[in-house]
């Protein structure tokens, strides 16, 4: 495994490599050199196997990051390739030339997260959802909760009691209330 | 007899007839669930199914014809059944039993398909015209067999009437065209699982692929109408192969007996097997079946059989 | 496509002479000349598997395009993961896949315990692979009866999902839960073995071992079943990398991948799994393949009984499950389920909550990419019985 | 449900396509079903005892409590003995049994289906989903009350519920139609505006193949 | 096509021939398994109404409503749990969780209804058939998913100890501190036991976020002595701790000296934002008699109101009976004086050895004061009143205590027996065993009381550390004479004590005289409880103020006595503990604000 980072290192500058379990690595390369680094790990490297394209909203740092999980039939060792891309407008090359079955997930993540993918097919279809009008839901700045109760009715008459507050009232009412007993109009 | 007693004669006859049908279909229903290895409905299961499809308020039609293929779907239960003599030397039995009444149930036995595919064709399902178009093509090939196995037995028998062929099969299991003429009741039998349209030849109402076919929009009454019908076009069917294959029956009972069994050669080979692709179901039919009619035919024709 | 797929698929070939034209190498497919109907195969159809739908253009009976949709069945785990404690995803992943939860549970339990550096006690490890091995007899057993079903032979499933619920029982018995076993927590198992189980799964053992005799003779060696599963949905070697295909339809084409021998987890390390494999590629291999991985379960079940350890702690020293955080980090964990590769996706990013999980199920690209290459050009008829022997199931696709 | 409560939302209702032209509401096809009374006293009871005895069940796996649809109808439960038979399309099925949650575009589905339904019909709802959203309370895309949509004759509590549970359901939906309390056909007739302004709060998108559910 | 392809599948018929599969009677045939998770139940007698239910509940199912029939009570809230089957998704979790194990689940699972409202219900309360079903699911004890077992606390070995007066426990460092602190359910049941009803939940988690600013302030919002509390607390939060009906509570106090002992003294004003608090000094005065925890917490919070608070203090050093009641090796001097001098530092002015009563009178402060509140604790020790107890060689715990903080020398004797077995009792213990080992190299100490060990009052800890001190504890005897030989004490007998309070509750100790015992002695220390000194109040203030039918001066709710001007607190009234004084302190310093503002 060493020894292929090393490779791949050769070819292009790699950002970060990490091994997480003896089976399980991941590497992270530039948004531009993705499809480069990918074709060479499947072709020359052995890394046939796409196991899944998936995207994780880094809302504070203003970022996706994408995660292509390649799979090695021969030395059985699974490959995280990360790409970081900026969260607005997100847009990333397509790799559904090199498996048939990525533009599935880059259909999905077109309508979960609402990154584009040029060129991939049927990218626009909706996957899961019909008549979604809201931002894509899977970002991290989507409140579903909030969007639930909005749109779909809850049962009314549920009402709950925080035993903190609830022993205070019967038990010590009238004990300092104000959490800082300084008096300010003075 | 004067032609009301003839009508009263008929609608018992076709009430018991239907009644038998229903019947029987339940109890096929209970051996299948006893294959499945469970107890099954109650064998008047399907009279509660007709009630209950009658008894719907709403029935949704989809234009006259709509209306008309249930109807038609009846009308051809219903000639089939009438023109059979049920039981030989039974007046109440005979229906509307007359010369060359072979050649009119022939006509019956495919006249409500025809009649269904007018019906069904106007639900605007596309399933319907699928489904349509299996059980036309089906129906096509399995009566080739047919029509050749009984071709053979009118030549055997010289007649084109029911009743004289039940009357020379009389005296005896051995004068069954069973035995005088065993290769035309084996393309018959053979036909009659597609008939039946039981596995592996139940390409018509294949839930799995065409939410049952022809009838999936047929709803409430109309469907309580295809129901009554098919029990009456099942106890048809059976007493019409009782009659050119069997002997006939002379008594009730023995009509039973007989036609249960003809009908649980079908269940018989039903439950054993899965359905054919839909080309493989008229190949089948086209094959060895109608090989064997044209055998039987032959085996008459030249070589004399037995009578 | 082969030349075996075509000669073995008997009786039905498509013309592709007249129609569809084709137009710089796709198919003009012209719904107003009437040459074509387009026919929805779900979601309410019986012929379906599960809550999903395929849009099929059809000439006649011969299928010309298929295209699956999904989302019927979209409940956003993933969503709901993000705004739950760790603890209390368990409940939510067995909903990812009915027919076989137990490898949503492991899947996530073990994410947790790998990026919060959890060593499960051996015990549990047992009873986990007990677990997970019972579960696949459950979801094979259930695959039998609907493949066996979508051909239009009742018998089969009724045979073999009654038996499934004998199986059923005894995971109440381990469990406490009938269909989700919500049995795998973070760190451990939630119950030992109750008192006689041994011997009833053994008795169960053979009564299924006497059932799949039974299903050996009716269903495997049928004649119409050959006829119709030969020759259906010939998948090649070279497609498996293509699509991303794992699992038994995988091996039936020859490629070794099975995680249970490639990449051990829990116990199967110390189990002899033998890898099955097959050169055929069409669906009655399939078939065959999958009743042969039946067998080897009950075979597994067996020896794990005898192997599991009578004492020894179910749970890893956990912390205050409720408080509890994962320090930072990604994992993807992955286990055979009865499709393929069933794997879970987790990044940490230190809280208590998970920052992203996602679920990779077999049926993902097994129903929609791969489905919809191989439903054209059959007949109606037969795309029950292909999305069947392709194992998929929607609500680990869409989850 | 709450009478008073629901008279209450009745009253501050308002449609979804209130106020467009004449023409245009119908593109909603918002054709109020007709209401039809049941028969004569006695008819109606003899007809109900037929109905409870031969339930034709549309079998549409709406969510996971189709899984235990499936033992219920296979041999070690045998529903068919109750009368119960799976029926492949809604024309003809007279139970829906929903099976748990339903997101958008299946309950879009659900309300086609129970449309296409012939009356008397009748609902059967499983497991905490239909009930108040079930685990999937917060979730953007699954419904939280069934009973908003269509009319519902009877629950059964669970996740999923038991076949036997399912049994007992059924058994009480039985006791309810010989009773002649399964009115839900009309109760949908009768609140149609209510129940289609609530669907269409939710389900944007109409769109669907005209033939087909 | 091998013609036994087509004859094989035939034999579905052999099935037809077999027993079917099939339930008959499924719904009473087959009853859940011995644990299976169907519907909840509830014990009530075990049900504390914690919430951590509620709180693990990841579908938002469970509510916690009142129920008719259960109290409010320390250490149960009254609440219990509601559950919405419209939500339920029977993981059991909330069984899993449950640390009392009140909730259970039955085996049974059907339940049908055409309301869907009927789907919640209060599991115990309302009539459920399976209420009293026994199978079902409970948690295996095999598992935890909240943790039971308190992080280990490192103190000294007896053997490191025994000889001097060092701070036995050592404190949590800050791995342990977070791993206890996530031990906490944040249910609250403990914040209304505690007397100054500290925010427990807030400051644990703000541990476990590692805000240990946060922390410190929430301390400090309603107790001003959080290194005395962190240390000699009586921790009654620890008893009413859920965690503590099956596993060991969480250990609130040692997490409170986590934080001040990481806190460094020099970043408090900085920290609880009085840095500036010279601005806002108003023109009113407090006088407070006794620098112990209530007189001080009291200055503390008029002094952070802008009051000007005069503390007068009748012994050379601040702290009262923390410093002179409680021995070092548990709360050492200079933790007292980084409290003590947090609080001066406010502009707090404390003047020592200086005795109300004699020194000054009450008169003089009330004349020159808006007004006065009154701390001055218990330090009359109380006597067995036994034959024999008027000997020079009987002591008060109390005054022994006080004598070791002046560090005035003691004539230790060889052979001690200490009566009494409260906390004071193992403290004069082991300070003696301590001064034994220091003079004689050897432990010939022995405590007695009436109580019988599972009964006595003092801590279970103190009692196992004071045996591992080589102190002898033989609980269970009434003390009946001391017995004097030649004017010194020879030892004390005691006979067998049945039971120490009678059926009402009251104190009535009963004594079986047959069985007897002799503790040899050179000394005895009595601490069977101390008295107050009210010596203070003049003749005229005592005919105005209203005493309690006990002896005590009557307060109201802000501690205000019937004279308006006097507020009293502290031992005197509550206790004796150190967290009442502190409570009474805050809660008269709010009395006093607001009589001062209405005056």
């Amino acid at each position: 495994m060493e020894q292929l980072v090393k490779r791949i290192n050769g070819m292009i500058h790699l950002k970060a490599y990490n091994r997480q379990r003896d089976d399980l690595f991941f590497i992270t390369v530039e948004k531009s050199q993705l499809e480069l680094v990918l074709s060479h790990l499947k072709n020359n490297e052995g890394f046939t196997h796409l196991a899944f394209l998936q995207a994780v909203d880094f809302l504070e740092d203003s970022k996706f990051q994408l995660t292509y999980m390649l799979y090695n039939y021969d030395i059985r060792v699974n490959l995280g390739v990360k790409v970081l891309i900026g969260r607005d407008k997100a847009e990333m090359t397509s790799i559904h030339k090199l498996w048939a079955h990525a533009w599935q997930y880059q259909r999905e993540l077109h309508e979960l997260f609402g990154i584009n993918f040029p060129g991939s097919p049927r990218v626009e279809e909706s996957f899961v959802l019909e008549g979604w009008e809201e931002m894509p839901p899977m970002r991290r700045d989507f409140d579903t909760k909030e969007y639930s109760e909005r749109t779909f009715y809850q049962r009314p008459g549920r009402s709950t009691n925080d035993p903190k507050e609830y022993m205070k009232e019967k038990m010590y009412k009238n004990y300092a209330a104000s959490p800082r007993i300084r008096r300010d109009d003075e | 007899m004067s032609i009301w007693t003839k009508v009263l004669y008929a609608v018992v006859s076709v009430s018991v007839a239907t009644v038998y049908g229903l019947t029987l279909g339940g109890i096929v229903r209970k051996l299948y669930a006893r294959v499945h290895g469970r107890f099954g409905p109650p064998v008047w299961q399907p009279f509660l199914d007709i009630i209950q499809t009658y008894s719907r308020r709403v029935a949704v039609s989809h234009g006259n014809m709509f209306f008309l293929g249930p109807v038609l779907r009846l009308a051809g239960g219903l000639g089939t059944y009438l023109f059979i003599p049920v039981i030989f030397g039974s007046a109440l039995f005979s229906n509307f039993s007359m010369a060359g009444d072979l050649l009119l149930v022939m006509y019956f036995v495919f006249f409500g398909q025809l009649g269904m595919a007018l019906g069904a064709g106007q639900g605007g399902h596309p399933y319907s015209p699928l489904g349509i178009a299996r059980g036309l093509a089906q129906m096509s090939a399995f009566e080739v067999p047919f029509s050749l196995a009984v071709i053979a037995v009118a030549i055997q028998y010289n007649s084109l009437n029911i009743t004289s062929i039940v009357a020379a099969q009389q005296g005896g299991f051995m004068h069954w065209t069973l035995f005088t003429n065993p290769l035309a009741v084996i393309a018959a039998m053979i036909s009659i699982l597609g008939m039946n349209m039981h596995a592996p030849f139940s390409i018509v109402m294949a839930p799995q692929e065409i939410p049952i076919g022809p009838p999936i929009e047929m709803n409430g009454s109309f469907l309580s109408i295809l129901q009554t019908n098919r029990g009456l076009f099942a106890a048809a069917k059976l007493v019409l192969f009782m009659n050119l294959f069997f002997g006939g029956a002379t008594n009730i009972i023995e009509m039973i007996v007989k036609t249960f069994f003809i009908y649980m050669f079908s269940v018989f080979v039903g439950a054993a097997y899965p359905r054919f692709r839909p080309e493989q179901s008229f190949r089948f039919f086209l094959k060895w079946p109608a090989f064997i009619g044209v055998l039987s035919i032959i085996y008459i024709t030249y070589l004399g059989g037995a009578s | 496509m082969s030349n075996l797929s075509e000669s073995k698929y008997r009786g039905f070939k498509a013309d592709r002479s007249k129609y569809p034209e084709m137009e710089n190498g796709k198919p003009v497919i012209d719904l107003e000349s009437h040459r074509y109907t387009k026919l929805w195969q779900g979601p309410q159809h019986p012929g379906v598997t599960g809550n999903m739908a395929v849009e099929l253009i059809v000439n006649g009976d011969e299928i010309v395009s298929a295209k699956t949709h999904v989302g019927y069945l979209h409940r956003a785990f993933e969503k709901l993961m993000e705004r739950r404690r760790y603890i209390q995803c368990f409940p939510l992943v067995c909903r990812i896949c009915v027919p076989e939860p137990d490898t949503n549970e492991y899947c996530v339990s073990a994410a947790m315990e790998d990026l919060a550096g959890i060593t499960v006690p051996e015990r549990a490890l047992w009873l986990r692979t007990l677990n997970l091995e019972m579960s696949r007899i459950g979801s094979y057993l259930m695959w039998l009866g609907g493949q066996a079903g979508s051909l239009g032979m009742g018998a089969v499933g009724q045979w073999t999902i009654g038996m499934r619920d004998f199986w059923l029982d005894l995971f109440e018995e381990m469990t406490g839960g009938r269909v989700y076993h919500m049995y795998m927590i973070p760190g451990g198992v939630r119950k030992t073995l109750p008192d006689g189980f041994r011997d009833r799964a053994r008795g169960l053992i053979v009564r299924t071992r006497k059932l799949l005799y039974d299903v050996e003779n009716t269903f495997l060696s049928n004649a119409i079943i050959k006829s119709r599963l030969q020759g259906l949905g010939v998948i090649t070697t070279e497609m498996v990398d293509e699509f991303g295909i794992v699992g038994p339809i995988a091996r039936a084409t020859g490629r070794e991948c099975d995680i249970r021998i490639n990449n051990p987890y829990v116990k199967y390390g110390e189990l002899d799994v033998k890898m099955l494999t097959s050169t055929v590629g069409d669906a009655y291999a399939r078939a065959e393949l999958r009743y042969r991985d039946l067998h080897q379960s009950l075979d597994l079940v067996t020896e794990i009984l005898n192997r599991i350890p009578e004492d020894g702690p179910i749970q890893a020293d956990m912390p205050n499950l409720l408080n509890w955080k994962i320090p930072a980090g990604q994992t993807y964990v992955k286990a055979e389920s009865t499709r393929g590769e069933h794997g879970f996706y987790m990044v940490s990013d230190g809280s208590g909550k998970p920052r992203r999980v996602f679920a990779r199920g077999a049926s993902y690209t097994h129903a929609i990419s791969l489905l919809e290459e191989l439903a054209v050009n059959i007949s109606i008829s037969d795309l029950a019985g292909l999305m069947v022997s392709l194992h998929t199931c929607p609500p680990e696709i869409e989850r | 449900m709450n009478r008073k409560h629901i008279d209450e939302i009745e009253k501050q209702m308002k449609l979804a396509n209130e106020g467009l032209p004449e023409e245009e509401r119908k593109f909603f096809a918002d054709v109020i079903p007709t209401r039809v009374d049941p028969f004569n006293k006695y008819w109606e009871q003899f007809l109900n005892w037929a109905r409870s005895r031969s339930l034709w069940m549309l079998a549409f796996g709406t969510g996971c409590g189709a899984t235990e649809l499936r033992p219920l109808m296979t041999s070690r439960f045998d529903m068919a003995r109750f009368g119960i038979f799976p029926r492949p399309t809604p024309r003809q099925a007279s139970v829906f049994v929903v099976g748990g949650y339903a997101s958008i575009k299946t309950i879009k589905r659900i309300i086609r289906s129970y449309e296409q339904m012939q009356g008397p019909k009748y609902v059967i709802a499983l497991g905490s989903c239909t009930i108040n959203g079930g685990m999937y309370y917060d979730s953007y895309n699954t419904i939280n009350r069934l009973d908003y949509y269509i009319p519902v004759d009877v629950y059964i509590a669970g996740c999923m519920p038991r076949p036997e549970a399912l049994i007992a359901g059924f058994n009480r939906l039985k006791e309810k139609i010989v009773a002649g309390e399964c009115e839900g056909m009309n109760e949908y007739t009768d609140k149609f505006d209510w129940f289609k302004k609530n669907q269409k709060e939710i389900i944007k998108d109409w769109n669907m193949p005209d033939y087909n559910w | 096509m091998k013609l036994k392809d087509v004859l094989s599948p035939l034999r579905v018929w052999e099935r037809a021939a077999k027993k079917p599969m099939t339930i008959k009677d499924p719904i009473n045939e087959r009853p859940g398994a011995a644990n299976y998770r169907g519907f909840h139940k509830n014990d009530f007698s075990k049900c504390i109404g914690c919430g951590t239910c509620e709180e693990i509940c990841q579908n938002d199912a469970i509510d916690l409503v009142p129920v008719e029939g259960q109290e409010t009570v320390e250490g149960d809230s009254g609440l219990r749990p509601m559950i919405d089957y419209g939500r339920c998704c029977w993981c059991a979790l909330c069984v899993d969780v449950c640390p009392t194990g009140a909730l259970t689940m039955s085996n049974d699972y059907t339940w049908i209804a055409d309301n869907p409202e009927d789907y919640r219900f209060v599991p115990g309360a309302d009539k459920t058939k399976w209420q009293e079903s026994e199978k079902g699911y409970t948690r295996s004890p095999d598992i935890q998913i909240i943790d039971y077992d308190r992080v280990d606390m490192q103190e000294l070995k007896p053997e490191e100890r025994d000889k001097s007066f060092i701070e036995i426990v050592k404190g949590y460092n800050k791995e342990q501190a977070m791993k206890e602190a996530e031990r906490c359910l944040e249910c609250g049941l403990c914040i209304a036991t505690c007397p100054a009803h500290m925010d427990i939940p807030g400051y644990i988690a703000a541990i476990r976020d590692d805000d240990l600013d946060n922390a410190l302030r929430i301390l400090y919002e309603t107790n001003p002595m959080p290194e005395i509390c962190g240390r000699i607390c009586t921790h009654k939060c620890e008893t009413a701790c859920a965690l503590h009906n099956n596993g060991d509570p969480l250990a609130i106090r040692w997490l409170k000296r986590y934080i001040v002992d990481q806190v460094p003294a020099d970043k408090y004003s900085e920290i609880l934002g009085t840095d500036h608090l010279e601005d806002e000094v108003l023109n009113r005065k407090v006088a407070i008699i006794g620098a112990g925890p209530a007189g001080l917490s009291a200055a503390y919070y008029l002094a952070i109101m802008g009051y000007k608070t005069k503390v007068y203090e009748a012994l050379p050093g601040p702290g009262g009976m923390a410093r002179y009641g409680i021995p070092e090796y548990r709360l050492p001097y200079d933790q007292i004086d980084k409290d003590i001098d947090y609080i001066r530092s406010l502009g707090v002015e404390i003047q020592f050895n200086t005795r109300v009563g004699t020194d000054i009178t009450l008169e003089e402060l009330h004349s020159s004061y808006d007004a006065v509140f009154a701390g001055t604790g218990l330090h009359l020790g109380r006597s067995t009143r036994v034959p024999g107890s008027d000997n020079k060689r009987v002591y008060f715990a109390t005054d022994l205590l006080r004598e070791v903080t002046l560090g005035n020398e003691i004539d230790v004797a060889k052979n001690i027996v200490v009566i009494g077995g409260g906390n004071v009792a193992m403290d004069i213990t082991r300070t003696l065993a301590r001064l034994q080992n220091q003079k004689y190299g050897k432990v010939q100490i022995l405590t007695t009381c009436l109580e019988t060990e599972d009964i006595m009052p003092a801590d279970v800890e103190e009692i196992v550390e004071a045996r591992e001190e080589k102190a002898v504890i033989d609980p269970g005897w009434g003390p009946k004479e001391i017995e004097i030989r030649d004017g010194e004490v020879y030892g004390l007998h005691v006979v067998k004590c049945l039971s120490v309070f009678d059926e009402n509750g009251r104190f009535s100790p009963k004594f079986d005289e047959e069985q007897k015992k002799f503790f040899k002695a050179d000394m005895v220390v009595e601490s069977i409880g101390q008295g107050m000194d009210l010596s203070y109040l003049s003749e005229n203030i005592k005919s105005n103020l209203k005493f309690t039918p006990r002896g005590r001066i009557e307060v109201d709710d802000n501690f205000q006595s019937s004279l308006q001007w006097l507020f009293v607190g502290g031992d005197i009234i509550q206790g004796p503990d150190v967290i009442h004084g502190i409570a009474n302190g805050y809660i008269a310093a709010k009395g006093i604000d607001t009589y001062l503002n209405r005056k």
